[in-house]
């Protein structure tokens, strides 16, 4: 049963991946782009745990963990770049 | 269990880092005695590795994995000899750089010992993987160094030479993705013992990825129509980088001699030297280049250039005439080809510099301080360059002549070799004229060639005059390193065969 | 599944090739960074694909074959050095030559070739 | 039972993040938008976490509980990643969509951004 | 590697929050592990102590907690209500910004505060004024700003201060 | 006896001798000059008896085997009567140039060219193995090239040396090719095998193409026509070089060669017709122009070349007694032509001009000299009692007794003859325009008698035009049968004689009428110079030089046109190769997919690809929206990171999403120095092209890729997996691979990005350049530098980040992880700080070198693997083990874990370098753009 489910949200979350290449192709302007990338990063951690219950391994936890932690560097660095420019200052 | 055949990879890798250290990297005459020490180690290396694989062919199982799991280093009298010619040619750019060209830039030592380690892997590994690795450890050292030295002609040239081998790097990738999903393993003996079991599907991929490996092979060895790259980055790089990247394009060469004789060769069936086909057109089309491209060229570094275009078609072709027979002569060639090249870019360095503002261009200028030195020193260059008696080049060439037997053959490889070096001798010679006998005033400039880098100039072509006068032993061994290229899939398919098991020490 | 995958391969391929044969520097490192996402999964790839069999021992029952896995690590490093050198050599291009064209010179088109984008 | 548990955590987990997404995709102005990846991060990660937990609690040995800091790490972050889009929409003067309350604000907020 | 060392007292809520951490990440037990994390909890602050910028800490461990569980109930809460106003016509909704006025001076209570009304679904603080005393806040439904901005200060701004003792 | 090696070698040693010497004057020099060839023509003559008996002395020695290429001397008939010409007339060169050559001329230099000369020339003569011969053939080039343009300050010397150069080069190139044909038809390089295989050669298939090459090269040496025009221009050479080169030896090489391999390659039709008929014209040609040359030494050349043409004739004609006029001609002209450019060096050297229309009435200021030159002059023009007459009237003989041409082949007597009386007609120029007539005019000394020991030489061969003409048999026999014995091979006429006196015959009418023709030609010479200067006059030298550049020009168009300097052709080629060459084996391939089982498709991963795809695609429409690309790309990362991990790679997974993060900073940075602006450089051909080509190379990859997918293939992998756990001590076989079974491949990697590093330091030092002060839309940038919220989570993340980087070290060798990943995460975090709080706050709290980081990881990568060669393992080799500890209990400790360490910290060092420098670049090195703020 869980696997039925997992692939069930699995498949719900892929939608909303492509929901948010939607708003991404959309825009209109470049931070709607990074909001829909930032989105897609907690999508993609959501997918990466649902791949971790479907295969019943907890290996790919860190996968997820990285993007929590990862998504949030590059999407301030790009932030910091539309607002300075520079980002190391 | 002997080591020599990892030395010339951890030794430069180990004196590399050690120059890194930050007491050392202050100290640039620390760094050139150890980087001094370090190529005369590497001579010394190499000369010990010639005398051990005279006897046996070597076989270094790193990390005690027998292969052909574990990684190999192969040192036959092939990757040896290459590695002896490396170090030769490393002892000279060497000792050039230290009169100026090392402190005009920072990790000048370092950089060159990387390079020395990537160029010494790429010949000694017998892992196909291993060799993209030793391949982009030597490129990336080879673009920090083509950088050295700063301006603008460096900064262009690098654009293209390092985007142009990223994408090589790519297809190398590619090809040995497919090789390794066709043939299941990256030893290369394990690939050529593997071939002839392919069914005819199999052999269709194998073909494609070897054909890829070629086009990467191609593009370091300055293939046409691969070559575009390698007139502007020479003509760059600044004396001593460019004199050591006279080896670089005989690690392309190198390769596909390697892969395509032992992978590919006889024992491949349907796919037996499957790349002469190819090799051929495009490598009567690279001399034939070279051969416009010495002519046109409006200053000796682009000449020069230009006849390691001219080299490198030759060196392909040694490589397919008759089915590889006549690769002990490509080796005689390739021995001369690269020292000769190297000894041209340091003069034209020194000609350069000493006519002031025409650099080394062809036009009128004032005398060079020390012109008589320098003509003679170019004088025997160009010979040697060129092919004429009394220096090596014309034994290199009238072997590479004799060595083609059949006619159609002989039309193609003797038309544009011929042909190249008429072009060589006209362009050398209006070269010389232009450079040292068409002058304006009589007022040399004070820059002078110290000692030490017309040592290094003189070390290298002291070797052409012993290439001609010891031309019997030194064919006599190329001979035997040919022998060895193909028959080093069955040296190691023994070592395998006899590992029974993990040789591993636990 | 294999036919998805590698038509993505195929189409990350060409996007790459595409924006390698441009002309300014920062569209070749894009192209080669696509190109390098094509070569990776290519060579991961190549020993086939499995689900659910990572190569760690006592995880699973099948292993799937982690060759490839390890030569694409090595692959993703050495790409990123060359990336890293490739961008800054860009940089430094624009610096010495003025401009961000491969070739240090851009060429002389129409002006209707020309349009800047921001 | 930890199968049922956790398919409902796993269930709403889902539910949340497709209402995030498309209100990313639905609402009118940027500003509103913002508030899209908060909502999928909290609610929506946090539930397919908990199943998570739930799920592994009783199958491997041990209790891996890495679910929490990946949430924690969310948790810390997503505000300030909403914060910084936010002050770069200031900066780039992305206007809010006709009749936000309170629009004057807008230039208020700017201020820093003139100096 | 030379760091400059910020002398600071070890801070017993770092220790317990990445002690908990290691423990969490490597989920083992162990008595091996144990030793480990400690010498971890306490050595990593060390090596990286010179970047704590301010000795603001922790003073009521007990609030604290008590906050973290008032901030996750609220965002139950208002994730059902933001979800019901976002399937809806988002053409009834009334976005807007909101000032709130700030009685905390220091970075880190003020971090935690906006990072709360941003956890929060329905609202985001999308600027503090150069002088930390507004946060800006927009919203995505307001119906009574001035019950909003009182509601946020009482409920979250009042118990940091607390926390804090600033 | 001394070994026939001594001659050359002699020879060679002596060209040392002047540049030791020439610092004790003149005479010392050319004394010790003149020391070493005196000695070889002694070995030579010493061998006389030997070599007139019939006998061919040889000498051989090993040099290279491989090639066929022996060290190997002969001296039979042939070779001594080269031999002896080449080091008599170079003796008598020495002692002329001793006193033609002035005290600004480098004497030492000039000896020793000439003597290097005359060891090429020996060379050649004494070869024994054809190879040697081309070895010393084209050394006659080299040294040639430097004695014509000795006087290299005159642009016509440049231009001369290096005209000869390239003809007597190509000739060599072609002779080398034949050569090598014949060896490999004979099968041997040996002189003394390749006489021996005359029928094998002339039936061999290659024949014409052999014959061709060799003449070839005898032509163009020996200025044979159309390769004439090289050597009137190589007398911008002093006159002495120009009296040995251009009349006695290395002009002859060229008919040296032909009288070499005449037994071999004579005898054809082919040969006939070629050789005869180039012989012919030379002649004519040569002796027409010479007619009309102002220039002493031109009209001389232009003579040489007629004579040349003659000998080349009569080894044509394919008689034996041609075959001996053409050895005889050879001795004559050689001695005549000597002592005539001697004269007219003395000449030059005393009047300072050598132009006809100047000199005038000599014989009034130098009578003993216009003697010497007119005996010679008659010599060459063929009257009795002189040695020129004799050969002539052979050849006059030799050319009545032919077919070669058929029923035409009457012309050639008659052109022969036309072509004496031209001889006639310039001889009796030389000397009556230039020792009769009017007094010299318009010269700045008197001319007088050279010194005396400059006349000697000249005296000397005059001397012998006398005897030989005089007493033929007696003084000339024995080298003459001898020398014509070699090149008949052996069949030498028993009742041959050389004798003054035939009787009435054709051929002394043919003279006769010569000598009445030459002397109306010379009568009449008014009017055939202004006919002859209605033609334009062209200098050789010019139109080769001129047609070099030219071909120069062309090449440089072509070389400008195709390697262009673009990058983006040279990429097209590479990628239409590849394409190429995936392309050619695929099209055998006939079913693309294998029969390995299919992975089902579900919603989630095609989802993904369509991500993946649309964001591939939109990267390229919208490539110039570069920020825009950045983010398309991360989406690509992220999705390629995610497949990783569905596909059973969390190694991967985590490897790519933190090199991902990394690259977006670096190339966030580089947007920033990049053009905010992106020129669309394309045509839209240019767009519709590469779009081709990349689709069809998708395809092709693709379609490889698939088919690859689909086949199963027995891989070495089953080792990995059985062996990771018990020879490398870990679970996560893909880490063991990295760190153990392939750990050559990860020291490879890092050094590769130690390397980067210190590449791209190297590139940001020094770098200026110019930053914008505003966004591409014109809005400055913000003030806030360091958010402040930002600033303090980023801190708060620091020592978390750092704990996990710690842990995904530590798990490495059996959970995914290790040390690259681990020190990515490490670097990130830094970067992090870098970015939230700046440089300059960084370095206040942290002082790292970078360097040390990637020196010391590297170090301890490399040293962890020497380690077992102490114990007498192979390097790299791994050790494991597990340690029991108090308290903690059994730990595994495994070397490498160490090697890990060094990547970890290579990792760390490495990233932060780059981006660290590049940061720190930005505040240290701002200049404002301009026009863009
Ligand atoms: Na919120
Ligand atoms: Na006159």
């Amino acid at each position: 049963m869980l696997s039925m489910v997992v692939m069930f949200v699995g498949a719900v979350v892929g939608v909303a991946l492509l929901l948010n290449l939607w708003r991404f192709m959309k825009g209109p302007h470049i931070l709607d782009r990074i909001i829909a990338l930032d989105t897609m990063y907690i999508n993609a951690i959501a997918l990466i745990v649902l791949l971790g219950l479907y295969m019943g391994s907890p290996l790919y936890y860190e996968g997820a963990l990285f993007i929590a932690m990862l998504g949030f560097v590059s999407t301030s660095a790009v932030c910091k770049f539309l607002l300075r420019g520079d980002i190391i200052e | 269990m002997d080591h020599i055949s990892i030395l010339p990879v951890i030794v430069p890798a180990i004196l590399g880092v050690i120059m890194l250290m930050p007491s050392l990297a202050k100290s640039m005459m620390l760094q050139r005695w150890l980087g001094f020490i370090g190529v005369v180690a590497l001579v010394v290396i190499s000369v010990l590795l010639l005398k051990t694989v005279s006897h046996e062919t070597q076989v270094y199982v790193l990390g005690g994995w027998q292969p052909p799991f574990g990684i190999i280093l192969l040192a036959d009298r092939l990757s040896a000899l290459l590695v002896a010619l490396t170090s030769f040619l490393a002892l000279c750019a060497l000792m050039y750089s230290t009169a100026k060209d090392d402190s005009t830039g920072r990790f000048f030592y370092p950089l060159f010992m990387f390079q020395l380690m990537g160029i010494n892997g790429a010949f000694l590994t017998g892992d196909a993987f291993n060799l993209f690795v030793f391949f982009e450890v030597l490129l990336i050292a080879s673009y920090a160094l083509l950088l050295h030295g700063g301006g603008k002609a460096k900064t262009a040239a690098s654009v293209h030479y390092v985007l142009t081998n990223l994408v090589g790097s790519a297809f190398f990738l590619l090809a040995l993705g497919t090789l390794y999903g066709t043939l299941g393993t990256l030893n290369i003996a394990d690939m050529a013992a593997r071939m002839p079991y392919l069914t005819a599907e199999q052999q269709t991929l194998a073909k494609a990825g070897g054909l890829l490996l070629l086009l990467v092979f191609g593009i370091k060895s300055a293939m046409l129509p691969l070559q575009f790259w390698l007139t502007q980055t020479y003509s760059a790089a600044s004396a001593p980088v460019a004199a050591l990247f006279a080896i670089m394009t005989k690690v392309g060469i190198y390769s596909i001699y390697r892969v395509f004789g032992s992978v590919f060769g006889e024992q491949a069936g349907d796919l037996a030297f499957m790349a002469s086909a190819w090799i051929w057109p495009m490598a009567i089309g690279t001399i034939i280049l070279g051969a416009i491209g010495v002519l046109a060229a409006p200053s000796l570094r682009m000449l020069t250039s230009n006849v390691v275009l001219i080299s490198a078609g030759t060196l392909l072709l040694s490589f397919v005439i008759n089915e590889g027979q006549s690769l002990s002569a490509g080796l005689y060639y390739l021995i001369h080809s690269t020292l000769v090249t190297g000894a041209l870019f340091l003069i034209a360095d020194q000609i350069a510099v000493q006519r002031g503002a025409a650099q080394d261009r062809f036009v009128v200028s004032k005398p060079m301080n020390q012109a008589p030195l320098l003509s003679g020193l170019y004088m025997l260059c160009a010979i040697a360059a060129v092919g004429l008696p009394p220096l090596s080049g014309f034994i290199g060439k009238a072997y590479i002549l004799a060595s083609v037997k059949n006619s159609t053959e002989q039309v193609w490889v003797w038309g544009s070799v011929l042909v190249a070096s008429l072009m060589a001798l006209i362009a050398f010679g209006r070269a010389g004229t232009a450079m040292f006998w068409h002058l304006s005033g009589n007022k040399p400039g004070k820059e002078k060639a110290t000692p030490i880098q017309i040592a290094a100039i003189a070390l290298l072509l002291l070797a052409t005059p012993l290439l001609t006068i010891f031309a019997g032993p030194v064919t006599e061994f190329t001979e035997q390193a040919a022998a060895d290229l193909y028959s080093s899939s069955a040296v190691i398919q023994q070592v395998i065969e006899n590992s029974e098991g993990v040789s591993h020490g636990h | 599944m294999e036919l998805v995958f590698s038509f993505c391969v195929g189409i990350l391929t060409s996007c790459g090739v595409y924006l390698l044969l441009r002309g300014s520097t920062f569209s070749v490192v894009v192209g080669l960074t696509l190109l390098s996402y094509a070569v990776n999964l290519f060579l991961f790839s190549s020993g086939g694909l499995a689900v659910n069999s990572a190569p760690i021992l006592g995880q699973n029952e099948n292993v799937t074959d982690p060759l490839p896995q390890a030569l694409v690590l090595t692959a993703i490093v050495i790409g990123f050095a060359m990336t890293a050198f490739a961008v800054i050599l860009a940089i430094r291009a624009r610096g010495d030559l003025g401009n961000d064209h491969v070739d240090g010179n851009p060429p002389e088109l129409p002006d209707r070739y020309r349009e800047g984008h921001h | 039972m930890n199968e049922i548990i956790a398919s409902i955590f796993l269930l709403i987990g889902g539910a949340f993040l497709l209402i995030g997404s498309v209100g990313l995709s639905k609402l009118p102005d940027f500003y509103m938008r913002l508030h899209a990846p908060t909502k999928a991060s909290t609610l929506g990660i946090g539930a397919i976490l908990i199943g998570s937990i739930v799920f592994f609690f009783g199958q491997v040995s041990g209790i891996t509980v890495k679910e929490i800091l990946i949430t924690l790490f969310l948790f810390l972050t997503a505000p300030i990643t909403a914060h910084m889009l936010s002050k770069t929409a200031l900066h780039t003067k992305i206007p809010p969509t006709e009749g936000t309350i309170n629009a004057d604000l807008f230039d208020k907020m700017r201020e820093r951004e003139s100096k | 590697m030379v760091i400059r060392y910020n002398r600071q007292r070890p801070s017993f809520f770092n220790f317990i929050f990445l002690f908990v951490i290691w423990i969490l990440l490597t989920g083992s037990y162990s008595l091996g592990n144990v030793l480990l994390a400690v010498v971890l909890s306490i050595a990593i602050p060390a090596v990286v102590g010179g970047f704590q910028r301010e000795g603001l800490r922790v003073r009521k461990h007990r609030k604290a907690f008590q906050y973290f569980l008032i901030m996750l109930s609220d965002i139950v809460l208002s994730n059902f209500v933001v979800a019901k106003q976002v399937l809806g016509k988002t053409s009834a909704l009334k976005p807007g910004f909101i000032a709130i006025p700030l009685d905390m001076k220091e970075a880190l209570p003020i971090t935690l505060f906006a990072s709360t009304i941003s956890l929060t679904p329905g609202t985001v603080s999308t600027e503090l004024s150069a002088d930390r005393k507004t946060l800006y806040v927009h919203a995505l439904h307001i119906e009574d700003e001035q019950e909003l901005i009182a509601s946020i200060k009482k409920r979250y701004e009042a118990r940091l201060k607390e926390i804090f003792e600033c | 006896m001394l070994n026939l090696y001594w001659i050359p070698l002699l020879t060679f040693i002596g060209s040392l001798a002047p540049l030791v010497t020439q610092k004790f004057g003149r005479n010392a020099c050319a004394s010790a000059t003149s020391f070493f060839p005196l000695i070889a023509i002694a070995i030579v003559i010493s061998n006389i008896g030997t070599v007139f008996s019939g006998e061919t002395l040889r000498f051989s020695a090993q040099w290279v085997p491989a090639l066929g290429l022996d060290l190997a001397f002969r001296l039979d008939g042939l070779a001594m009567l080269f031999a002896l010409l080449i080091l008599g007339i170079g003796l008598l060169v020495i002692l002329y140039a001793r006193y033609y050559l002035s005290d600004k001329d480098n004497m030492g230099q000039f000896y020793a060219y000439l003597l290097l000369f005359m060891t090429a020339m020996l060379g050649i003569v004494l070869s024994n193995n054809l190879l040697q011969l081309w070895f010393f053939w084209e050394l006659t080039s080299i040294s040639s090239f430097l004695l014509i343009g000795y006087w290299h300050h005159k642009s016509e010397a440049r231009k001369g040396a290096r005209m000869a150069l390239a003809v007597t080069g190509a000739g060599g190139l072609a002779l080398l090719g034949g050569v090598i044909l014949i060896g490999q038809t004979v099968g041997s390089f040996s002189l003394d095998a390749v006489l021996a295989s005359g029928d094998l050669l002339r039936n061999s298939d290659h024949y014409m193409v052999m014959l061709v090459l060799v003449l070839l090269g005898a032509f163009t040496k020996s200025a044979q026509f159309p390769f004439h025009f090289w050597l009137p221009h190589a007398m911008s050479a002093p006159t002495p070089v120009s009296a040995y080169l251009h009349s006695a030896t290395m002009v002859k090489a060229g008919i040296f060669l032909l009288a070499r391999l005449y037994p071999v390659l004579s005898g054809t039709e082919a040969w006939f017709l070629i050789v005869t008929l180039t012989g012919l014209m030379t002649l004519l040609v040569g002796a027409y122009v010479a007619l009309f040359k102002h220039d002493l030494k031109g009209l001389l050349a232009y003579s040489t070349v007629s004579h040349l043409g003659l000998i080349t004739l009569l080894l044509g004609l394919g008689s034996e007694l041609a075959a001996i006029a053409a050895v005889f001609h050879i001795i004559n002209h050689a001695i005549f032509k000597a002592s005539l450019f001697m004269a007219a060096g003395i000449i030059d050297h005393e009047t300072g001009t050598r132009d006809m229309r100047i000199l005038s009435g000599l014989w009034r200021y130098m009578p003993h000299t216009a003697t010497l030159a007119m005996v010679a002059s008659a010599s060459m023009a063929g009257v009795p009692l002189l040695n020129g007459f004799l050969s002539k009237e052979m050849f006059f003989a030799e050319t009545i007794h032919q077919t070669t041409i058929g029923s035409l082949s009457w012309m050639i007597p008659v052109f022969s003859t036309i072509g004496a009386a031209l001889a006639v007609a310039y001889s009796l120029r030389f000397i009556h325009d230039v020792f009769f007539g009017d007094d010299i005019k318009d010269i700045a000394n008197v001319p007088h008698e050279p010194p005396r020991y400059m006349r000697v030489p000249v005296e000397v061969l005059v001397v012998l035009c006398l005897i030989v003409g005089i007493f033929p048999d007696f003084f000339i026999g024995g080298i003459l049968k001898a020398a014509s014995s070699a090149v008949l091979g052996g069949a030498y006429p028993a009742d041959f004689h050389v004798s003054l006196w035939h009787g009435f015959n054709l051929p002394l009418l043919m003279s006769a009428i010569a000598m009445v023709g030459g002397l109306a030609l010379y009568m009449n010479r008014e009017r055939l110079f202004s006919f002859q200067s209605r033609f334009p006059e062209r200098n050789a030298s010019e139109v080769f030089d001129a047609g070099v550049k030219q071909l120069r020009d062309y090449f440089r168009i072509f070389i400008n046109w195709f390697e262009n300097g673009s990058l983006q052709r040279g990429l097209f080629f590479i990628l239409l190769v590849a394409l190429a060459m995936t392309i050619v084996p695929l099209t055998s391939l006939t079913t693309t997919a294998g029969l390995r089982p299919h992975l089902p498709m579900n919603t989630v991963m095609v989802s993904g690809a369509i991500l993946l795809c649309v964001s591939a695609v939109a990267t390229v429409a919208w490539h110039h929206i570069r920020l825009l690309a950045l983010l398309l790309l991360s989406v690509v990362g992220l999705i390629v990171s995610v497949t990783f991990a569905l596909y059973s790679a969390p190694d991967l997974a985590l490897t790519q999403l933190s090199v991902e993060v990394v690259t977006i900073v670096l190339l966030l940075l580089a947007l920033h120095f990049l053009p905010q602006v992106i020129m669309n450089y394309s045509s839209p051909s240019r767009i519709v092209r590469d779009l081709s080509l990349s689709v069809l190379i998708g395809g092709v990859v693709g379609t490889v890729n698939y088919a690859l997918m689909t086949r199963s293939t027995e891989t070495i992998s089953w080792f990995f997996t059985e062996n990771a756990k018990t020879g490398g001590g870990g679970t996560n076989i893909v880490n063991v691979i990295l760190v153990d079974f392939r750990g050559f491949d990860t020291l490879g990697e890092i050094t590769v990005l130690g390397i980067a590093a210190l590449g791209i330091y190297k590139l940001i030092a020094g770098m200026r350049i110019a930053m914008p002060a505003a966004s591409a839309d014109g809005i400055p940038w913000s003030s806030d530098k360091n958010p402040l919220m930002f600033s303090v989570i980023s801190q708060a993340l620091l020592p978390l980040a750092i704990m996990v980087s710690l842990y995904i070290f530590l798990r490495g060798h059996n959970l995914p992880g290790g040390g690259f990943i681990a020190g990515l995460i490490t670097a990130i975090a830094i970067i992090q700080q870098y970015i939230a709080h700046g440089t300059q706050w960084m370095h206040d709290r942290i002082k790292i070198n970078y360097l040390t980081f990637i020196s010391s990881g590297l170090l301890i990568a490399l040293t962890t693997g020497l380690g077992p060669i102490l114990l007498g393992k192979t390097y790299l080799t791994s050790w494991h083990d597990y340690v029991a500890f108090p308290l903690i209990g059994k730990v595994e400790l495994a070397s490498a874990m160490l090697f890990d360490l060094g990547v970890y910290l290579t990792v760390i060092g490495a990233v932060m370098l780059i981006l660290a420098n590049l940061g720190g670049l930005t505040t240290s090195n701002r200049i404002r753009e301009e026009g863009e703020s």
